[in-house]
C-alpha cells in the first residue's frame, strides 16, 4: 500500500518540485521520473504474478458520495504501470537536446501527467479512475498547446474537446453504474457484480467505448489524432502515443469487458469490424504520407486497431482468448518502445535538417551509421520481425484474431504486408539513397540521443528474444478475467 | 435575524462616515461588520431559530447567508482603488452593497412570502442604483435602465402569483402552503397553478433563466465590472436559495405540475447560454452568458428533488462564486491596464503575471468543470441528482453543452498561455492576491475534498 | 361602512379575479406596446395596483388581515420604485436627452 | 560430444561472427575481418560435418534439443528447440559449405568495398538466421529464420543503398516475400488449431494417419504453399528475384542460388508428410511449378546482363523443383536443391570472377573472348554449364531426371514442359557461355588489357565447387545405373516421403535419352549462332520480333503488377486520406464545431439590445407557460 501510494504521488511531489526548480528542472525531473522507474521496478519484483491484487490500497475520499481512494495493482496494471515508469525517463532524456522555453512548466507538466497515468492504470474505483483520466488530459493539452507546432491551438481545441466529450459520457455511464450499484459505491468489484439486462449492458457499452475508441484512437473516431501528433512537441507525442493510447486499451480490458460482457458480447462484432477497417484503412493511408511524423501517426493508428481486434476477438474466444489477450498485453508495452522511439528518431532528424518531409530527406545512412542502425531495428520491431518485440505481440494477436475467424485474420495480416511497405518506403526514402544538398550536414547521434535509442533497441530486441517475463507477469490475470467474463456471460444466458 | 441588524447597522455607519470624508475607515469598518455578521451566521448554526413566523434561519438559510456574506466580502476587498478612481463618494457604493445583502440574507431565510417579496426588493432597489451608478457612463445608464424596467415588470408577476397563491391558500407562510398542497392535493384550487407558475416567471427573471435572461447581458456589460461581479455571484446564489426554498420546500407537492416547464426552461437556458457565450469577443459579456448557462446547471437541482438538492445548489453555487470572483477580480485588474475587456486584452498574459494567469486559469477550469476544481463536483452533483430520475436525454444535452462550454473558457486558457500580445505587466494590489489565494484555494479544496462541504445542510 | 364590506362581500370573487387580470393585462400591454420609459412606468404600476385590488379582495374574502397587510409593503416598496426609478430616467434624460426606450441598443449582441 | 552437445554451436558461431565484425567493423582490420567471418562458418562446417557422420553412424535418427522456453500463453507453447535429422544435417553441410566457399570467395571479391566489416556481419548473420531455419524443430523457430533470412536478403541486396534503384530491389524482395510470410503465417495458425501444436513431433504423427484430401490439410498447404512461394521465387511472385541481383554478386551466389531460395522447398520437403496427404495442393504446386520453369527459361533466353540470366534460370530451377514436389518426388526435388546449390552457386561465382575481371560490367554484349583471359574461370563454368544443362554424367542430370521421370508419370505434359525448360535453359546457358567467353573481345583494347584472371582466393572455391557440380550427381544415383539412392534412404530417416517409380526401364531410358538429346541440340543450336554466326543481342532500344520482346521485357510483370497492384494501392491510399479521412471524417467532426458557431453567430442577434423586444420575448415566454397551465388543470 505504501509503495503504491509511493509510486503514484512521487511523480506529483516531483512536478511540484521541478515546477519551482526553475534552471535545474531537467535534471530534477530526470532524477525523480528515474527515481519512480526504479520503485515500478522494485514493486515488479516484489509482485508475485498471480490474478490477485496487490499493494492495494483503499482509503476514504468522500464518503457522502461512496467513492474511495482505492486502487491496486494486478499483472496488467502492472504492465502498463512498468511502460509508464519506463517511457517518462526516456521521454525526458529525450528531450535534453530541446531548449524548450518554460522548462520547469514543461517537465512538472509531464511529472504531473504521470500521477494522472497511474492513476487510471492503478484504480480500482471508478471515480478515481475517471479523476485520472482527465488528470491525465489536461497536462498533455497544456503540453502540446503551448510547445506544439503551428496550428497547435486549433489542433489541440479540437483533441481536447473530443476526449474529454467522449470521456463524459463514459462518466455518464459510471454514474448509471454507481445509482444502479444497491452497495452505492464505485468499487470495481461491486461493479463487475452487478447483473444489467442486455438493453442497458448495450448503451452503457457505447458510452464506454466511444470514450476509449476516441482515446485509442479506433476507427472513425481517429481524425483528431494525425493533426495532434503532427502538431504537439515531440515529448508531447511521445506522451500521447506511447502512454495515453494505451489508456484506452487499459479502459476496454479492465472496465469494458468484465462490466457489460453481455453490451461487448452483443456489439463486439461492430467493434471488430470497424478495428479492422482501422488497420487496412491507416496502412493504406499511411502509404502516401508525405510527413514522416504523419505517417507513423497512421501507423500507430493501425497497430491499436490490430491491438483492440485481437482483445475483442479474444473476448469472444472464451478462456481460450488467452492468446490474443497476452498478445493484446505484450503489444502494448512493444508499441509503447517502438513508436516513441520512431518519434524519438524523427525528432533527431527534424533537429538536424528541421524538416520531417519524406522526400525531401535521403542518404542520411552514409552521414549517421549509427543511426541507420538503431532506426532500422525500431523500423523492424514495428514491422513485426521475429527476434523483436513487435512479433511476439502481433503474432500472439493474429493467432486471436485468427481463432476468432480466418477471414478478419486474413485481412488483419494485411499489416504484416502493409506495415513492411509503408515503413520500408519511409526508412528508404529517408535513410537510404544519395545525400542531398539538405542532408549533406547531417551528423551521426551522440550523447542523450545514443544513450535512449540504445535504451530502446535493447527493450525491443530483449523483449522480442526472451518474452517470457512479460506473459508470464500477466497470463495469471488475464486467465482470471476472461474466466470472471465467461462466467458472468454464461450466468447471463 | 441580528444577521440583518448587523449588516443594515453597518451600512448606516459606513454612510455617515461617508458623510464624514472617512475614506479610509469605509473598507475596516465594512470587513469588520461583515465579519460579525459572518460570526452571527455560524454562531446559529443548527439553532434552526423562527423569527415572528417571518424568518426562518435554518442551516439552508445560515449557509447561504454565510456564502453570501463570504463573497460580499471578497468583493469589498477588490473595491481597493478602483472606485476611488471613479467617483468621491465611495460611501453609497458600501451602503448600497450592504443593503443588497441584508435583502439577499431575507431572500435566503424567507419564511414568509411578504419577506420574500420585501428582500427581492430591497436588493434589486439597490442593484438599481449600482448598475446606474456611473452617471455619466451611456453603457451604466442603459443598464440600469433597463434592469429597472425589467425588473419592475417581473416583479408585477412575482407579485401577482403570490396574490393568487394567496387566494388559493389563504396564507403567505410556506408551511401553510405546503400543508394546503398535502392536506386538499385532490381539489387544488385553479388558480393555484398560474400563481406557481407567475412566482416561477418572477423568480426565473431574477436567477436570468430563458426566456427571461435578456437583461443579463447587457446589465452585466453596462454596469461597473465590481456590481457586475457581485450581480453575478453573490445576487445569483440568493436568488437560487430563493427559488429553491419555494419551490423546493413549499411547491414541493406540486412537483409534477411545474417540473415540465421547469425542464423546457433548463434546457432554453443551457442551449441559449452557452451558444451564445460561444461567439463573445468580450469577456465581461462571454461571463456574463457562462452565468446563464450555469443557471442552467444550477436549476438541475429542482428537476428531481431529492434529500441533498439544496446542498448541491449550496456546492455549485459556491464553486461558481468563487471561480466568477477570480475571473472578474482578473478583469478588473486588465481593464485597468489596458482600458479594454475583450479576449485580446488577455493574450499574453501568463508571461508576465504567472501568478494572475494561474488564478485565472483555475477558475476558467473550474467553470468549465474539469475535474479537481470545485465546479467539476458541482457539475457531477447536479449530473447525478438529475440521473436519479434517469433523465438521460437530458444529461446528454446538457454534456453537449457543457463541450460547447470548454470552448469558450479555454478560449481564455489559450489567450491567457498560448497568444503573445503586449506584455503587460499587471499592476496586483495585496488585496487582490489575497482576493485570488483565497479563491482559488476554496476552488481546488472544493474540488480536491468536497467532503467538507458535502452534507452541510 | 359595515353594508359597503357586506354589499363587497356580495360580488362573487372570480368577478375580482377576471378584473385584475384585466387591469394587470391592460398593464402588460401597456408596458408591451409603449416606448416611453415613463408611460411604461406607469403601466407597470397599473400591474402591481392590479395586485393590490385582488390582494384586499382575497383577504376580506377570507377575512385574513395579513392580505391587507402586504398591500401595504408593495405600496410602500412601490413608492421607493417610483423614486429610484424616477431617479434612474432623469439620469437617463440628461444624458440622451430622450426617454425613449429604443434609444438604449448600445448594448447588445 | 553428443549431437546435443554440439548442435547449438553450429548456429551461434556464425552469430558470433556477426556480432565480432558487426561492433567490429570499422576497427578491424579487413584482413581479420575476413578471417573471422569465414573462420566462423568452416568451424560451424566442421562441426556439421562431425554431427552429419555421428548422425549415420547413430540408429537414431532424429534429435530433438530444447533451448528455452521463447512464447507461451494458454495452450501454445513454442520452445525455442532444434531438430536434427538427416534431413536438416544435410542443409546443414550446403549452408556452411557452401557458405564458407562463398565468404573465403568474397574476402577478395569485396576487397576494395569500405564496407567490408559490414558486408560480412551480414553475411554471417544471415547464415545464422538459415541454419535457424532448418534446425528449428517447429514452424515458429522455422518462422525465425525464414523472415530473419528475408531481411539479411533485404540488407545484402541493398548492400549499396546509395543506389537507389537498389534500395528499391531490397525493399521489393523484402515486401514480396512478406506477402508469402502472410500465407507461411495463416497455415501455421491453422495447424495450431487443427493439431494444437506447431511442433514437427507432434503435427505430423497425428497427419500421418489421416484420409488423403482433408479439407484442412488442403487449406494448410496451400497456406504454405503461398509462403513457399514468396520466399522460392515462384510465379506470381517471382519479379523479386532477378532484382535482387542487384546485391554483391557472393551475394546472389549465396542467398539467391544456393540457401535462401531453396527454403520453400525445404519447408515442403520437411512437411512432405502433409502434402502428401493433399493432391489438389500437390496438382497446384506442380503447374506453378511447371509453369514458372517455363516463363522464366523464356525470359532468360534474351536477357544480355550476365547476372540477369543466372538469375532466370535460378528462378526457372526452382520452378523444377516445385515441379518435382508436385509431382511427389521429394527426394528428386531436393537433390536438385544439392545439386543446383553447386553448380548455380558456382555459376554466379564464376560470372562474378567474370564481373571483377571486367571492372563491374555485366553486359554480356561488352565481352567476348575472355576465355584465354579467365582459363579457370571458363573452365570451372562450363563445367557448372553442362551440369545444369542436364549433361551426363554431370550432377545435374541426374537430379533433373529423376525429376522428369516422377512428372512422367504422374502427367506427360508436364513432363513435355519439363522438357521443354530442359532444352531452353541448356540454351541459353551456352548461349551465355559463348556470349563470354568465345568470339572477341567487343571491348576497347584499353579495357582488353586490364581484364586478368582472379586471385587465388576467388578460383579455389570454383575448383572445389566445379568438382562438387560434376560428381555431385554420385549420392543419388538411380537403381537403372546400379546405382542405390542414397540420399533416398538417408532422407526417409528424416520422414521424408518416398514413391517409387513403377516405370519400365526401357521408358526411363527413353526419357532420359530424349532429355538429353534436347540438351545437345540446345548446345549445337547455341554453337551455330552464337559461334559460327557470331550474333550478339541487339541493343536494348532495337526492335525485336514481338515473342523476343515479351521475353526480353520479362512478359511485361513488372510493369503488370505496377499497374494492376501498386498504382490502385496509392490512388486508394490518395482516396482515403483526401477525401474521406480529411473531408469526409474530419469534415463531419468539424462540421459540429462549425455548425455550432453558426448557430451562435444566428442566436446572439436575438440579444438587440431592444427592450421591447427583450419584454415582448418575455411575454411570450409567460403566455407559452400559461397556456400550459391551463391545459394542464
Amino acid at each position: 500500500m505504501e509503495q503504491l501510494l509511493l509510486l503514484i504521488f512521487l511523480p506529483l511531489a516531483g512536478a511540484i518540485i521541478t515546477a519551482f526548480a526553475g534552471k535545474s528542472a531537467k535534471m530534477v525531473s530526470t532524477i525523480i521520473s528515474v527515481a519512480s522507474l526504479v520503485l515500478a521496478l522494485f514493486i515488479a519484483c516484489n509482485f508475485i504474478p498471480n490474478a490477485s491484487t496487490q499493494f492495494e490500497a483503499n482509503l476514504p475520499w468522500i464518503a457522502d458520495l461512496g467513492i474511495r481512494f482505492h486502487a491496486g495493482i494486478d499483472g496488467i496494471s502492472m504492465l502498463v504501470v512498468l511502460l509508464t515508469n519506463l517511457l517518462i525517463p526516456i521521454i525526458i532524456l529525450s528531450s535534453y537536446k530541446h531548449d524548450y522555453k518554460n522548462l520547469a512548466a514543461f517537465y512538472a507538466l509531464i511529472l504531473f501527467m504521470q500521477t494522472g497515468l497511474l492513476l487510471v492504470f492503478t484504480a480500482m474505483d471508478a471515480f478515481l479512475f475517471y479523476i485520472g483520466w482527465e488528470a491525465a488530459l489536461i497536462p498533455i493539452y497544456f503540453i502540446c498547446a503551448f510547445w506544439g507546432g503551428k496550428d497547435r491551438i486549433r489542433i489541440n481545441m479540437k483533441f481536447f474537446v473530443y476526449t474529454i466529450g467522449g470521456s463524459l459520457f463514459m462518466l455518464m455511464g459510471i454514474i448509471y453504474l454507481y445509482l444502479q450499484n444497491p452497495a452505492h459505491n464505485f468499487d470495481i468489484q461491486a461493479f463487475y457484480a452487478l447483473n444489467l439486462d442486455s438493453a442497458q449492458q448495450g448503451w452503457i457499452f457505447w458510452a464506454f467505448f466511444i470514450a476509449f475508441a476516441i482515446k485509442m484512437p479506433i476507427f472513425p473516431f481517429h481524425t483528431w489524432q494525425p493533426d495532434t501528433y503532427t502538431a504537439a512537441p515531440t515529448q508531447g507525442t511521445m506522451l500521447l502515443s506511447g502512454i495515453m493510447l494505451k489508456m484506452g486499451i487499459y479502459g476496454v480490458i479492465r472496465w469494458l469487458l468484465p462490466i457489460v460482457p453481455t453490451g461487448v458480447h452483443d456489439w463486439s462484432s461492430l467493434a471488430m469490424i470497424l478495428s479492422i477497417i482501422g488497420i487496412v484503412y491507416a496502412s493504406l493511408i499511411a502509404f502516401t504520407q508525405k510527413d514522416a511524423k504523419r505517417l507513423v501517426a497512421y501507423s500507430s493508428i493501425a497497430h491499436v486497431g490490430l491491438i483492440a481486434a485481437g482483445i475483442f476477438a479474444s473476448f469472444n474466444l472464451g478462456n481460450n482468448g488467452v492468446q490474443g489477450m497476452q498478445g493484446a498485453m505484450v503489444q502494448m508495452l512493444s508499441h509503447g518502445i517502438n513508436v516513441v522511439g520512431l518519434f524519438f528518431v524523427l525528432d533527431i532528424i527534424f533537429s538536424r535538417v528541421k524538416t520531417n518531409k519524406i522526400e525531401e530527406l535521403g542518404g542520411i545512412a552514409k552521414l549517421a551509421p549509427q543511426l541507420a542502425i538503431t532506426f532500422l531495428i525500431i523500423v523492424l520491431g514495428t514491422v513485426a520481425l521475429p527476434g523483436t518485440n513487435g512479433f511476439i505481440g502481433e503474432f500472439l494477436l493474429l493467432m486471436g484474431v485468427y481463432n476468432y475467424s480466418i477471414w478478419a485474420a486474413a485481412i488483419a495480416g494485411l499489416t504484416i504486408i502493409f506495415g513492411a511497405v509503408y515503413m520500408l518506403r519511409m526508412y528508404q526514402n529517408v535513410m537510404l539513397g544519395k545525400t542531398n544538398e539538405l542532408t549533406i550536414t547531417f551528423t551521426d547521434i551522440q550523447g542523450t540521443e545514443k544513450l535512449v535509442l540504445y535504451i530502446i533497441c535493447a527493450l525491443i530486441i530483449i523483449f522480442g528474444v526472451y518474452p517470457k517475463p512479460l506473459l508470464h507477469l500477466t497470463e495469471a490475470s488475464v486467465q482470471h478475467l476472461l474466466e470472471q467474463v465467461n462466467q458472468k456471460l454464461t450466468s447471463v444466458k | 435575524m441580528n444577521i440583518i441588524i448587523t449588516i443594515s447597522i453597518t451600512a448606516f455607519i459606513v454612510l455617515y462616515a461617508g458623510l464624514f470624508k472617512a475614506k479610509k475607515a469605509l473598507l475596516p469598518l465594512t470587513v469588520v461588520g461583515l465579519l460579525t455578521a459572518l460570526g452571527f451566521t455560524i454562531g446559529a448554526w443548527n439553532s434552526n431559530a423562527i423569527h415572528f413566523g417571518m424568518m426562518q434561519t435554518d442551516n439552508f438559510a445560515l449557509a447561504f447567508s454565510g456564502i453570501c456574506i463570504v463573497g460580499t466580502l471578497l468583493i469589498f476587498l477588490l473595491t481597493q482603488n478602483y472606485f476611488h478612481a471613479k467617483s468621491d463618494n465611495v460611501a453609497e457604493y458600501f451602503t448600497l452593497i450592504l443593503f443588497a445583502l441584508a435583502g439577499m440574507i431575507m431572500m435566503v431565510s424567507y419564511k414568509n412570502m411578504a419577506m420574500l417579496f420585501v428582500g427581492l426588493e430591497i436588493m434589486s432597489v439597490s442593484l438599481y442604483i449600482l448598475a446606474g451608478i456611473r452617471k455619466r457612463d451611456f453603457a451604466s445608464n442603459e443598464a440600469s435602465l433597463k434592469y429597472f424596467l425589467m425588473g419592475a415588470f417581473s416583479t408585477g408577476f412575482l407579485l401577482f402569483g403570490i396574490t393568487l397563491i394567496y387566494g388559493a391558500t389563504g396564507s403567505f407562510d410556506l408551511d401553510k402552503i405546503q400543508a394546503y398542497l398535502v392536506d386538499n392535493s385532490k381539489a387544488i384550487s385553479p388558480i393555484f397553478y398560474p400563481g406557481v407558475i407567475l412566482m416561477m416567471i418572477g423568480l426565473c427573471f431574477k436567477v436570468g433563466a430563458a426566456p427571461f435572461h435578456f437583461w443579463t447581458p447587457d446589465v452585466y456589460e453596462g454596469s461597473p465590472t465590481l456590481i457586475t461581479t457581485f450581480m453575478s455571484t453573490v445576487v445569483k446564489t440568493a436568488g437560487f436559495a430563493a427559488f429553491l426554498r419555494l419551490f423546493a420546500g413549499a411547491f414541493g407537492p406540486l412537483h409534477e405540475f411545474w417540473v415540465q416547464p421547469l425542464i423546457v426552461i433548463v434546457c432554453l437556458t443551457l442551449f441559449i447560454g452557452n451558444v451564445t457565450a460561444l461567439f463573445q469577443k468580450n469577456f465581461k459579456r462571454m461571463l456574463a452568458y457562462s452565468s446563464i448557462s450555469h443557471a442552467g446547471y444550477l436549476l438541475f437541482s429542482l428537476i428531481v428533488l431529492s434529500a441533498n438538492s439544496e446542498n448541491n445548489v449550496l456546492v455549485y453555487a459556491a464553486a461558481y462564486t468563487f471561480a466568477s470572483i477570480i475571473a472578474f477580480a482578473v478583469l478588473i485588474l486588465v481593464k485597468q491596464k489596458t482600458g479594454s475587456d475583450s479576449f485580446e486584452s488577455f493574450n499574453g498574459l501568463g508571461k508576465k503575471n504567472p501568478l494572475v494567469a494561474l488564478s485565472l486559469t483555475v477558475a476558467m477550469l473550474s467553470l468549465a468543470g474539469i475535474p479537481l476544481t470545485g465546479g467539476f463536483i458541482g457539475k457531477y452533483l447536479m449530473f447525478l441528482n438529475v440521473m436519479g430520475d434517469y433523465q438521460m436525454l437530458l444529461v446528454a444535452f446538457a454534456i453537449l453543452n457543457a463541450l460547447v462550454g470548454f470552448y469558450y473558457y479555454f478560449k481564455v486558457i489559450v489567450a491567457v498561455w498560448f497568444k503573445d500580445g503586449a506584455d503587460i505587466e499587471l499592476v496586483t494590489p495585496t488585496q487582490y492576491k489575497l482576493v485570488l489565494l483565497v479563491s482559488v484555494a476554496i476552488t481546488l479544496i472544493l474540488g480536491i475534498y468536497p467532503a467538507i462541504i458535502l452534507n452541510l445542510i | 361602512m359595515e353594508n359597503l364590506t357586506t354589499q363587497m362581500a356580495g360580488v362573487p370573487l372570480n368577478h375580482y379575479i377576471y378584473l385584475c387580470a384585466i387591469i394587470f393585462t391592460i398593464g402588460v400591454i401597456g408596458v408591451l406596446t409603449r416606448r416611453n420609459a415613463i408611460v411604461i412606468f406607469m403601466s407597470v404600476e397599473l400591474m402591481l395596483n392590479a395586485v393590490n385590488l385582488l390582494l384586499t379582495a382575497f383577504s376580506v374574502h377570507s377575512n385574513d388581515p395579513s392580505g391587507q397587510v402586504f398591500v401595504f409593503f408593495i405600496m410602500a416598496l412601490a413608492a421607493a420604485e417610483v423614486a429610484v426609478g424616477l431617479a434612474i430616467i432623469v439620469m437617463v434624460y440628461r444624458n440622451t436627452k430622450s426617454i425613449d426606450i429604443n434609444i438604449l441598443n448600445r448594448l447588445k449582441w | 560430444m553428443t549431437i546435443e552437445q554440439l548442435i547449438w554451436l553450429v548456429p551461434l558461431l556464425p552469430f558470433l561472427g556477426f556480432v565480432i565484425n558487426g561492433l567490429g567493423r570499422k576497427s578491424l582490420s579487413k584482413g581479420l575481418v575476413g578471417i573471422i567471418g569465414s573462420g566462423v562458418i568452416l568451424a560451424s562446417f566442421l562441426i556439421s560435418v562431425v554431427i552429419f557422420f555421428s548422425l549415420q553412424g547413430d540408429t537414431q535418427k532424429s534429435h530433438e534439443v530444447f533451448l528455452f522456453d521463447w512464447i507461451s500463453a494458454g495452450t501454445l507453447h513454442i520452445p525455442l528447440s532444434f531438430l536434427v535429422d538427416p534431413l536438416s544435417s544435410i542443409m546443414l553441410l550446403i549452408i556452411t559449405g557452401i557458405g564458407f566457399l562463398i565468404h573465403l570467395y568474397s574476402t577478395s571479391y569485396m576487397h576494395d568495398d569500405e564496407e567490408f566489416g559490414k558486408f560480412f556481419s551480414y553475411l554471417n548473420l544471415f547464415v545464422f538466421f538459415m541454419l535457424l531455419l532448418v534446425l528449428g524443430s517447429n514452424y515458429i523457430v522455422m518462422f525465425i529464420g525464414w523472415e530473419g533470412v528475408g531481411l539479411c536478403s533485404y540488407l545484402l541486396i541493398g548492400f549499396w543503398y546509395t543506389n537507389s534503384a537498389y534500395a528499391s530491389a531490397a525493399k521489393k524482395a523484402f515486401v514480396m516475400n512478406r506477402i508469402g510470410d502472410l500465407g507461411f503465417l495463416l497455415g501455421v495458425f491453422l495447424m495450431f488449431n487443427f493439431f494444437g501444436s506447431v511442433e514437427f513431433s507432434k503435427i505430423f504423427p497425428q497427419a500421418a494417419n489421416m484420409l488423403p484430401g482433408n479439407n484442412t490439410l488442403v487449406l494448410i498447404t496451400i497456406l504454405l504453399f503461398i509462403g513457399a512461394c514468396g520466399k522460392s521465387a515462384q510465379l506470381p511472385l517471382f519479379t523479386w528475384l532477378p532484382d535482387a541481383m542487384a546485391g554483391p554478386t557472393p551475394v546472389s551466389a549465396l542467398i539467391h542460388a544456393a540457401t535462401m531460395v531453396t527454403a520453400g522447398i525445404y519447408m515442403i520437403a520437411r512437411s512432405s508428410v502433409l502434402f502428401d496427404l493433399a493432391p489438389f495442393t500437390q496438382h497446384i504446386i506442380a503447374i506453378i511449378g511447371a509453369a514458372t520453369a517455363l516463363v522464366a527459361a523464356i525470359i532468360a533466353l534474351t536477357q544480355t546482363d550476365i547476372k540477369k540470366v543466372l538469375a532466370y534460370s535460378t528462378v526457372s530451377q526452382l520452378g523444377y523443383m516445385f515441379l518435382g514436389l508436385g509431382v511427389g518426388a521429394y527426394t528428386g526435388s531436393f537433390f536438385h536443391v544439392l545439386t543446383h546449390a553447386f553448380f548455380k552457386a558456382l555459376l554466379f561465382l564464376g560470372a562474378g570472377s567474370v564481373i571483377h575481371a571486367m571492372h563491374h560490367e555485366q553486359d554480356m554484349r561488352h565481352m567476348g573472348g575472355l576465355r584465354k583471359k579467365l582459363p579457370v574461370t571458363f573452365l570451372t563454368m562450363m563445367i557448372g554449364t553442362i551440369a545444369i544443362a542436364g549433361l551426363p554424367p554431370f550432377s545435374g542430370f541426374f537430379s533433373k531426371d529423376e525429376i522428369l521421370a516422377h512428372a512422367f508419370q504422374y502427367s506427360p505434359v508436364l513432363w513435355g514442359v519439363g522438357v521443354l525448360t530442359a532444352f531452353l535453359t541448356a540454351f541459353y546457358m551456352f548461349r551465355m557461355m559463348f556470349l563470354t567467353f568465345s568470339g572477341k573481345y567487343r571491348g576497347t583494347h584499353h579495357e582488353e588489357s586490364h581484364v586478368h584472371e582472379s586471385p587465388k582466393a576467388m578460383t579455389i572455391p570454383l575448383i572445389i565447387l566445379a568438382v562438387l557440380a560434376a560428381i555431385g550427381g554420385a549420392i543419388n544415383i538411380p537403381h537403372i545405373f546400379g546405382g542405390n539412392e542414397w540420399l533416398a534412404h538417408w532422407l526417409s530417416g528424416a520422414g521424408v516421403a518416398q514413391h517409387e517409380l513403377d516405370l519400365s526401364h526401357s521408358t526411363e531410358y527413353t526419357l532420359m535419352g530424349v532429355s538429353v538429346v534436347a540438351a545437345i541440340f540446345a548446345l549445337l543450336y547455341a554453337y551455330t549462332r552464337y559461334v559460327k554466326g557470331a550474333r550478339v543481342p541487339v541493343a536494348d532500344e532495337a526492335p525485336r520480333s514481338a515473342l523476343a520482346k515479351l521475353s526480353y521485357r520479362k512478359f511485361y510483370l513488372d510493369e503488370i503488377y505496377d499497374f494492376i497492384i501498386t498504382k490502385p494501392l496509392d490512388a486508394l491510399s490518395k482516396f482515403f486520406y483526401r477525401i474521406i479521412d480529411t473531408k469526409f471524417i474530419d469534415g463531419i467532426v468539424n462540421g459540429l464545431g462549425w455548425s455550432t458557431s453558426e448557430a451562435s453567430k444566428g442566436i446572439r442577434l436575438l440579444q438587440s439590445g431592444n427592450v421591447g423586444f427583450y419584454i415582448f420575448m418575455m411575454v411570450f415566454g409567460i403566455i407559452a407557460l400559461l397556456a400550459y397551465t391551463f391545459y394542464y388543470i
